[in-house]
């Protein structure tokens, strides 16, 4: 009784609409300064952010707003992948790329005043590497470990070891940062949004209160669950993330430094997760744009004046094959009927959006590394056919995983296209057993532990670097791919310590040959996820990385 | 002239897609003013729809109500529902056979004779609620008061049954027209809500039109008597004739049947053979033919006329029958059932039933 | 002189010719009534059409349901599909199929899914119901208690939200045509255990009950040759509306994207659920398989509705 | 009053027990950890690994039970494994939307179907009658998520009256109170506010309405001929009553009992409709949550969702049993 009677207290009053006494759950909320006259941007977004510091950060939808509060040293260049300065407005590195010193911008302001500093700067870098307790845990420090390893004291067994050592600052503008070992990631990693720079007083206020450790909970921090402490030195600074009606908004900081002042007052980011209704509440006026735009929909909202500017393709459709599943496809000849079966160019003209192209290996051709002359492989049901009688796989059966319920920037309906790639193997005589998964978590775990024979799964790229893609998948035996090629893995474990970048750029050509000749997978596409803007709006400059900056924004 | 005469009254129901069955096939006959009349019949037989007719409660659709029933001059079966609203309650009342059903479950006894008091007599409020209590006190339910802001399922059967009376008599109505109003009742109480009417429908003066099919019922109550037969009358006469010699097999088989207190055991009963079932369309014949023992060829030549049993018969003594019963039933038989002028049950029953009715009250809630 | 033998004839044949007049019993009335209404009618036709089709849908389909024959003509990506024409009377699907053949096979799915769940969820359901029923009207002091279990269990499911639950149980059995059957069929459960178990108890406070125990028929014999056949026809009048129910909360999991994913056995829910994404491009593709939805379910409710207005005694006028 | 009500949730409680046991079992069984559902594409083994030790995923299922039920006791819901928040403030954040939704919903259901089957039943036969019965057959028929596509393309885009989705029009002066935000607007006197919530209360509780409307509809209709038909009606006639009386005090009265009960059963239904509804125009309710976090895994908050279910239900059905009450003294007595 004791536990039920004041949760049913509480209950009954919210059931009765009572909510006063329920309030002490409920946030408060206060936006008297977006009064009706101020310009407000809102735009759809497909997923709420998991919280409002990008260093806790990993997916799209979070970085997308934290980008337009928080800049890093490095950043890249609008509509392109190549990197520009940043916070910082020189950078260079050492011969063997260990050290990596940045000359920051002069007379930078954070939100809340501050100065940046090499420092600050320090700072930042020391608090991620200090990191303990949940925050160890890849949930929240996913890309610190991705590319600065583990922690000064990990705490657990598989966590990597730290490759950072530490950072100081000779003067008042510049930074020094120095890791163990060169790697493939720098200098891309530094324009990780995760790696933005806060402003101190916020450390001193994340530091206050830590990820509640108490036993089993993976919680993210109070601080970065609400506007409060939060203060980068972006054109816009976070005033209210509204959790009921999943909306952050950000008003207009005046003191920015940059070129690129906000072009309006006021810039909401609303959540809308089912697609259709994204686009009617752009059509109905209640959204100004929005991300992720269904393919099918990109012509009718041309035709009815809206703006679809076509980004360029930063990512990778595959089809995934798992070797030691099915031994069948241990054998070159049977990946390669595979291969040949698929009408890959059919998926992108009637399925991927305005700019989709035909992948030849893994990586797309945006990405340094790229190579020309790699095995190509042509939709040809005989030859494939002829592949399978040589292989003597006739009667091969396959289990072909496919997402349920989602859509990915490389992948905007996976069931259609998985119904295509179908046809096209059973054109030449494969059979096909159909396991549809929900995206998460089942297809995850299924592909990823070699749960099926073959999969779809793609991958969007974070910086330029062609070891972001192929580094995922090839540096050594993985159950999602499970064979051994030695020539691959050794190119790959080459490639990340080369400090030089020409250098490291025939390495990835090498590699992207070698990869098309074994043919572990196939490529199929890359394709850019389309976004829309009303005619009303100048939009931004679309960027590949997706990373669009929102202060270009403004009205007409 | 009389208060009500019923003229050919037909009523007959035609359900969507099913065959039309007629449940009265022109029934006719007069109620004088305060007199007590009863319609005996055993059930099936469309005494209940005949009384509902008049009182114009039948479904809209779906039935066909033809011939005249004239009340003080005007023909209820024609006139609007707006008058017949006005009639009803103030000059014509109706007690129902279930008392329980009868009563709105959800709505306090108090409202439910208030509102006809408010409707007809435009007593509002305390003065409403006073002279529901005087009224229910006559009709004999002690401590009224109480009893106002009570609901039907508080109150037990013989209760239930006076509240309804109430009700009827609260505008003292011209006609009263009670179907089967005892039927549902223990033995005890039934005499005591007889006595009860006899007396309220003595001191108002109002007619009663007595709707049964129990003897008892009519021998302790009635004036003149009709029987029913599959919806028409077979018999009517004043209830001593009725009873001394009754000349139509239908009803001389009914008196026949009540079993004898002071029979000597083991002597069979004699009921009426067959049952209500087991009848013929009158257009072609005699109904009760199937089941009568004088029965002959004879009785199938069409309906047989209602009119009078011979030229020495007593007046107003009616029988629709081709070869009537002629010999007179066992004479004690009558001086039981039939003589007295009040109910067998008398002795259950003292005289002035309201100053007896509290007496009486606990036995009832132990009833129930 | 008339002889008694034509004095009996006359009478039987007058007494029968009125016979016909007065009502039979109660089931020859529901019957008659049944076969008055218009409903009932209307519902008949739809369901022995959609029946049909079911059956003989596969050898009418004038084009394989599954090839993607015309893929080249319909570009999903720039919003162009084909409509109704000459060769595809209701027009392609997003990947080129023709829509006509795809109702047509797709019949035959919608009604497995709709029978197979159904029967399922009426089987479970009246065992549960039957047990506690019976347990309850005959089981003493422990039969309540098992009751009130079974009841209490019953309960929560019904509080549970029905689509929540199918949705788990999808999620547990990961997706195809069985989950969806079972998914389906489980949220039906306490719906009949409920209807059974109250029928039951009505039933076994009937005279003829009583009196049957008064003469001390065994309880097995009462509960199963009198209670038991008594109490199906609500039981059987809500498994016709529940068929309706199933094809309907089928097309709900497939919206919610754990419908049938084999796409060698077309089903309406699921072309309704993949049409949805296109709908403002290509309204006939969503609008074919929602009118199948809402016309059979609607047909198998008006029977249900019709059968139990036939049987309710008191709206017999 | 409170007594009953006390007395309800005691009786609960075993009930409770039994349940969250089954139910811990259950979602445990659900394939899949909540450790791929965080890390999406960007995870990997050791990730996972890590992540199951953390959540304590790795101990036997009593264990976690055990630890479930502690927390519980010191009234402690846990923290959700997706959003990192307390499931309970999780729960008061979308709960007011589901809230808001239904009850709009069940006023469509209940101030448009008592009076439409009770005029249908009047005038059984007539035009009203037949469309009102065969509307809500048809109503019956229309799959939720269907008839909510069609209203939204209808009148929020091509006719563009009423907003698209979502709960209020971004940007709005709108003070966040209760959570509830047409109540909000009046308690802080921002009208605007209130008027516009409703406006987007519209479409999603029509396509919500559907059903439950159509439940209504029937049985009002169904139980008003059955009270016509009943002797205390006859009786009221008899008294030669006014129709107004007859039909208020003798007829609707009565035939409201079944409709409440029906109303409440419905209710217990509204949320599996507020699923499709809510995730059809993007209504961030408890719903669409739920639904996420079954394909998340989010245990957590899964098992709060089921108390929380349980103790709704039995809220739902003392207050259908209060009304009943209030209406039927048979009930009131016993």
């Amino acid at each position: 009784m004791r536990i039920a009677r004041p949760r049913a207290a509480r209950m009954f009053v919210a059931a009765l609409a009572i909510g006063l006494i329920a309030s002490g759950c409920a946030s408060e909320r206060d936006d008297d300064e977006s009064g009706g006259d101020s310009e407000v941007f809102v735009f759809g977004a497909a997923g709420v952010p998991a919280a409002l510091d990008p260093s806790l950060g990993s997916d799209g939808e979070t970085f997308r707003v934290t980008r337009q509060a928080f800049e890093t040293l490095l950043d890249h260049e609008p509509g392109g992948t190549e990197l520009v300065p940043g916070l910082a407005r020189e950078w260079s590195s050492n011969e063997e790329g260990t050290e990596w010193t940045f000359q920051l911008q002069e007379g930078v302001t954070f939100h809340d005043g501050e100065e940046l500093t090499g420092e600050v700067v320090c700072q930042n870098f020391d608090r991620w590497y200090n990191w303990s307790g949940t925050y160890q845990n890849t949930t929240l420090s996913y890309y610190w470990q991705t590319v600065f390893g583990g922690f000064a004291e990990n705490e657990s067994e598989d966590t990597p070891e730290p490759n950072y050592v530490g950072c100081e600052a000779p003067d008042e503008l510049t930074a020094t940062i120095t890791v163990a070992e060169p790697s493939a990631n720098y200098p891309g990693g530094f324009s990780l949004q995760s790696f933005a720079i806060h402003s101190p007083k916020s450390l001193e206020a994340y530091a206050e209160d830590d990820p509640s450790g108490e036993g089993e909970d993976i919680t993210f921090p109070a601080y970065s669950q609400e506007a409060g402490a939060l203060a980068g030195t972006g054109p816009f600074r976070v005033t209210e993330w509204n959790k009921g009606n999943g909306e952050v908004t950000l008003e207009a900081f005046d003191e920015y430094w940059g070129e690129t002042k906000p072009g309006v007052d006021q810039l909401v980011f609303r959540t809308i997760p089912e697609e259709s209704a994204r686009r009617q509440a752009l059509q109905a006026g209640d959204i100004h744009g929005f991300d992720l735009v269904a393919p099918a929909d990109v012509r009718t909202l041309e035709d009815e004046g809206f703006q679809v500017p076509v980004r360029g393709v930063f990512n990778i459709l595959y089809l995934g094959i798992t070797q030691d599943k099915q031994p069948a496809l241990g054998d070159i000849q049977v990946r390669q009927a595979i291969a040949h079966a698929l009408d890959r160019q059919n998926i992108v003209d009637t399925q991927l959006p305005e700019g989709g192209v035909r992948a030849t290996q893994f990586i797309p051709d945006t990405v340094a590394g790229y190579s020309e002359n790699v095995r190509t492989y042509e939709h040809d049901p005989e030859l494939a056919q002829q592949l399978l009688a040589e292989a003597g796989a006739e009667d091969l059966t396959l289990e072909f995983c496919y997402p349920t319920e989602v859509t990915r920037p490389y992948m905007p309906a996976p069931a259609d296209i998985y119904e295509l790639l179908r046809a096209d193997l059973e054109a030449v005589g494969v059979t096909i057993e159909p396991r549809p998964l929900t995206w998460n978590p089942d297809y995850q775990e299924a592909t990823r532990s070699g749960g099926c024979d073959i999969y779809l799964l793609g991958w969007t790229g974070d910086f330029n670097e062609a070891y972001n893609f192929l580094g995922t998948w090839f540096d050594g035996y993985q159950q999602e791919w499970g064979f051994e090629n030695e020539e691959i893995f050794d190119l790959l474990t080459e490639v990340r310590q080369e400090p030089d970048v020409a250098a490291r750029e025939a390495l990835y050509q090498e590699a992207n040959e070698a990869i098309m000749e074994f043919l572990p997978g196939v490529p199929i596409s890359s394709s850019p996820p389309s976004i829309a803007f009303s005619p009303d709006v100048n939009p931004p400059t679309v960027s590949p990385l997706t990373q669009e900056n929102f202060a270009e924004v403004s009205f007409k | 002239m009389p208060l009500l005469s019923v003229d050919e009254l037909k009523v007959t129901f035609a359900g969507h897609g099913r065959r039309a069955t007629t449940a009265v096939s022109g029934v006719s006959f007069d109620v004088d003013e305060g007199q007590v009349v009863g319609l005996v019949g055993e059930s099936g037989c469309g005494k209940s729809v005949t009384s509902l007719a008049l009182m114009g409660l039948l479904p809209a659709k779906g039935v066909r109500v033809e011939g005249r029933a004239d009340y003080r001059g005007t023909d209820l079966l024609s006139l609007s529902p707006s008058r017949l609203r006005d009639l009803r309650g103030t000059q014509l009342a109706m007690i129902f056979q279930d008392p329980l059903s009868s009563l709105n479950p959800v709505v306090p006894i108090g409202v439910q004779v208030t509102e006809i008091l408010s409707r007809h007599r435009g007593l509002r409020g305390q003065a409403a609620r006073d002279e529901a209590a005087t009224l229910l006190d006559r009709v004999g339910i002690p401590d009224p008061r109480r009893r106002l802001k009570e609901y039907p399922h508080q109150l037990s059967g013989g209760m239930r049954q006076r509240a309804l009376i109430a009700m009827a008599v609260a505008c003292a109505p011209r006609l009263l027209i009670a179907d089967e109003p005892t039927t549902a009742l223990d033995v005890t109480i039934q005499a005591q809500i007889l006595e009860l009417l006899k007396e309220l429908v003595d001191q108002q003066g109002t007619a009663l039109l007595m709707i049964t099919h129990d003897l008892g019922v009519v021998a302790g109550l009635c004036d003149e008597v009709n029987v029913l037969y599959a919806g028409k009358v077979v018999e009517s006469a004043d209830r001593r004739t009725l009873f001394a010699e009754p000349a139509h097999p239908y009803a001389h088989g009914l008196l026949n049947s009540i079993p004898r207190l002071d029979a000597p055991r083991g002597q069979p009963l004699n009921p009426v053979r067959g049952s209500i079932n087991d009848q013929i369309a009158w257009a072609d014949g005699c109904a009760f033919a199937p089941r009568c023992d004088f029965y002959t060829l004879d009785c199938l030549q069409g309906t047989p006329e209602l009119g009078p049993l011979n030229a020495d018969a007593v007046a107003g003594h009616q029988v629709r029958c081709v070869n009537p019963v002629r010999e007179p039933l066992a004479v004690t038989t009558l001086a039981e059932v039939g003589a007295g002028g009040d109910p067998p049950a008398e002795a259950a029953a003292p005289k002035g039933a309201p100053k007896t009715a509290p007496k009486a009250a606990p036995k009832e809630e132990t009833s129930e | 002189m008339a002889t008694k033998t034509e004095k009996i004839d006359r009478l039987a044949e007058l007494t029968a010719r009125r016979e016909t007049v007065t009502g039979g019993s109660l089931w020859v009335e529901a019957f008659r009534r049944l076969r008055s209404s218009k409903m009932a009618l209307i519902g008949v036709a739809i369901m022995a059409l959609f029946v049909v089709i079911a059956l003989i849908g596969p050898w009418i389909a004038p084009h394989n349901p599954t090839a993607q024959i015309w893929r080249d003509e319909v570009f999903t990506n720039r919003g162009e599909f084909v409509g109704p024409r000459g060769e595809n009377w209701l027009g392609l699907d997003h990947l080129g199929r023709d829509q006509l053949s795809r109702m047509l096979v797709g019949a035959r799915q919608t009604l497995l899914v709709g029978v197979v769940s159904t029967v399922l969820g009426f089987a479970l359901g009246a065992l549960i119901g039957g047990v506690s029923g019976a347990a309850l009207a005959f089981g003493g002091r422990a039969g309540q208690r098992l009751d009130t279990v079974l009841m209490r269990f019953i309960d929560m499911m019904l509080a549970m939200p029905s689509l929540l639950l199918a949705v788990s149980i999808a999620a547990v059995m990961g997706q195809s045509l069985t989950t969806v059957m079972i998914a389906v069929g489980v949220v039906q459960v306490p719906i009949f255990a409920r209807l059974l178990r109250g029928s039951m108890l009505a039933q076994a406070n009937a005279d003829y009950v009583l009196a049957a125990r008064a003469l001390g028929v065994r309880r097995r014999r009462v509960v199963l040759g009198h209670v038991l056949p008594n109490s199906l026809g609500p039981v059987i009048v809500q498994s016709t509306l529940a068929l309706a129910t199933a094809i309907i909360e089928a097309a709900a999991l497939s919206y919610l994207g754990l419908g049938n994913p084999d796409a060698a056995q077309p089903e309406w829910g699921v072309m309704l659920a993949q049409a949805e994404r296109f709908f403002d491009e290509a309204p006939f593709m969503a609008i074919c398989p929602a009118l199948g939805i809402i016309v059979t379910a609607l047909g198998f409710t008006l029977l249900g509705e019709a059968m139990r207005e036939a049987l309710d005694p008191k709206l017999r006028s | 009053m409170l007594r009953l009500v006390v007395r309800r949730l005691l009786q609960l409680i075993p009930t409770l027990f039994g349940l969250t046991v089954l139910l811990f079992i259950w979602i445990h069984r659900l394939p899949g950890g909540p450790a791929w559902a965080l890390l999406g594409e960007r995870g990997n083994e050791a990730a996972r690994r890590q992540i199951e030790e953390q959540l304590g995923l790795d101990e036997p299922l009593w264990v976690q039970y055990g630890r479930w039920l502690r927390r519980l006791l010191q009234l402690d819901l846990g923290n959700s494994i997706k959003t990192g928040q307390p499931v309970w403030e999780e729960f008061t954040l979308r709960f007011p939307a589901t809230v808001e939704l239904g009850l709009t919903a069940l006023v469509f259901a209940v101030v448009i179907g008592i009076p439409l089957g009770y005029f249908a039943a009047r005038r059984r036969g007539s035009w009203l009658d037949v469309t009102a019965v065969s509307g809500s057959l048809v109503g019956i028929c229309v799959p939720v998520f269907f008839l909510a596509m069609i209203l939204r393309s209808i009148f929020a885009v091509n006719l563009g009256w009423l907003p698209s989705g979502g709960r209020l029009t971004t940007g709005i002066d709108a003070t966040d109170v209760t959570g509830f935000a047409v109540l909000d607007g009046l308690l802080t006197g921002e009208f605007d506010a209130s008027w516009d919530a409703v406006q987007h209360l519209i479409l999603p509780g029509l396509a919500l309405a559907s059903i439950p409307l159509a439940v209504v509809v029937r049985i009002t209709r169904a139980s008003v001929l059955e009270v016509l038909s009943e002797d205390y009606v006859r009786t009221a006639e008899s008294k030669g009553l006014r129709k107004s009386v007859v039909r208020g005090r003798h007829v609707l009265r009565n035939a409201l009992l079944p409709v409440v009960t029906t109303v409440g059963l419905v209710t217990g239904s509204l949320l599996s409709g507020a699923v499709l509804t809510e995730s059809a125009f993007s209504f961030g309710g408890i719903g669409s949550f739920i639904r996420q976090a079954i394909s998340d895994r989010d245990y957590p908050v899964l098992m709060g969702f089921i108390l929380f279910i349980a103790l709704v239900y039995v809220l739902i059905n003392l207050l259908v049993d209060l009304t009943y009450g209030l209406i039927d003294p048979r009930v009131r007595v016993n």
